[in-house]
């Protein structure tokens, strides 16, 4: 009960493995998305031990905006460029 | 007699007031955003992160990752924006979605909902986002042929398949009538030419009542 | 206890009115921030029945990148330039 | 014989590893961040949303909205990014930090953190997110006096101020030793020069250990 509503209340999930498909990623690991594939990526990314992300291409560190950085780099455990 | 597809759709999108943030579900209630009268703005959210969608793209134009939740391609209109899952449920589950407009197999007549699973084992169950949206949405609209194929009534006394949530559906729109979810339970508004209230009853497993709009 | 762990369950708070600042706001209330003004507004934003958000200028719709907007529209109420 | 406080600081520095994800809880803490050897890539979290944290800007040339968890002007360093109060905090109690380095009002030998409240009525309590990191940091490293200023122990059997988290603690560095918080205890690992194991069990509530590092 939270304000005399009912709720279900689900346990939260945790992934040992995130495989994550982004579209830019710089050496720190920061990542942007692109359009609606956002939607799962950076939510799993924070929820797993290791996140692996695919990203279309690597760029240089500080290339990113990091006002419209989605993933911050923490998050992410090893980048892949394909 | 029965109103087509396109039909039904025109008449949801009648009661979709100007500026209304909507969410529309996968299947028939896509088909609103396509009869909306001209001058509305109308701000479409998908649950898989978008705010602000536009109508598909011309073919062989879209950004294939440009899609609604029911992985149809589309675009995104000036003013639109991207965000993740979280965010889109936030907005659900938050309270900031003013109408939904979702497909139905049973409304119970106490505003109940089933539209994720039947009894028929050969269709598998799909939840996506729908609890959340009866749930969350300020306003939920259903639109349903008023029977099956096979001609079983889906407005019923008590939903029998399991449900999407309880007492949230405020109105109906069949290709027979539009017909609110009261305290009093099913009252019909409209119904379509050629149809008697004897006729629409007899299609109807809850009992109806009748009466103008208030 | 969520996977053997004592948790502490914290009751979700609401506001009635979140006044919020941010750099730039369009027309659908869209918003972007400056570096760590970030902080609370675009979460007080989602948990205000209103939201009043005062930014230094209002773009045109279409001009702020959707990719960076931080609060989507959906979650402002008024916005004004000051 | 008493560290400075930068030799303290310098002394912190040493044990953070190139590569790691640290935060510095306000006050002595964020003096570490001066004192780390060149060539360590250290990415600095701060809990109003930065990750990049750099260094102090040139006076005059900082960004009057760029500050860090307390309130001091700070730079961000290429690669850095910023985010909002419930995504730092996912950072923090997801288990992503790898060192947070807080100050201290008492340490119990348990582990336990006691460094928001007093019995004092005249400090008014302040929390920030010390709780959060405190449970979240995969590392914890306490940063503090060896005695209040009255020459008080801080670290005790047991602390009597209201916890910050229970058995958190993994080592502390004080003006006067490094001392390992382990199943059997305190262990201290070193002491400054020109003090002796009995002025410094003197100047400690709690029973001290001696061993070298493991």
């Amino acid at each position: 009960m939270i304000n005399g509503r009912r709720h279900v209340f689900e346990q939260p999930l945790h992934a040992d493995v995130a495989l994550v498909k982004a579209h830019l990623a710089d050496r720190w690991g920061n990542l942007v998305y692109h359009s609606a594939a956002r939607n799962f990526g950076p939510v799993m990314a924070t929820a797993a031990r290791l996140a692996v992300v695919q990203v279309s291409a690597f760029v240089e560190l500080g290339s990113l905006d990091p006002e419209a950085v989605v993933t911050p780099g923490i998050f992410v455990d090893r980048v892949v460029v394909a | 007699m029965n109103l087509s597809k396109r039909q039904m759709a025109a008449r949801v999108a009648q009661d979709i007031p100007d500026g209304s943030y909507v969410n529309l579900g996968i299947g028939l209630p896509t088909l609103v955003a396509d009869v909306v009268p001209p001058g509305r703005e109308i701000v479409y959210h998908s649950e898989n992160g978008i705010l602000g969608m536009g109508p598909a793209p011309e073919p062989g134009t879209g950004d294939p990752e440009l899609i609604n939740a029911g992985k149809q391609p589309v675009t995104l209109l000036p003013g639109g924006a991207y965000f993740h899952h979280t965010d889109a449920f936030v907005m659900m589950r938050g309270g900031h979605i003013d109408i939904t407009v979702l497909g139905a197999f049973q409304v119970g007549e106490g505003g109940d909902l089933a539209n994720w699973a039947t009894d028929d084992a050969t269709m598998p169950p799909a939840v996506g986002g729908a609890m959340d949206l009866a749930v969350g949405a300020r306003r939920v609209l259903v639109m349903t042929t008023h029977t099956t194929k096979d001609g079983r009534p889906k407005l019923l006394p008590a939903c029998t398949f399991p449900l999407t949530a309880a007492a949230v559906v405020d109105r109906v729109y069949t290709d027979l009538a539009v017909i609110d979810v009261t305290p009093d339970g099913f009252v019909v508004r409209e119904m379509v030419d050629g149809i008697t209230r004897e006729e629409l009853q007899a299609r109807t497993a809850a009992t109806l009542h009748f009466g103008v709009e208030p």
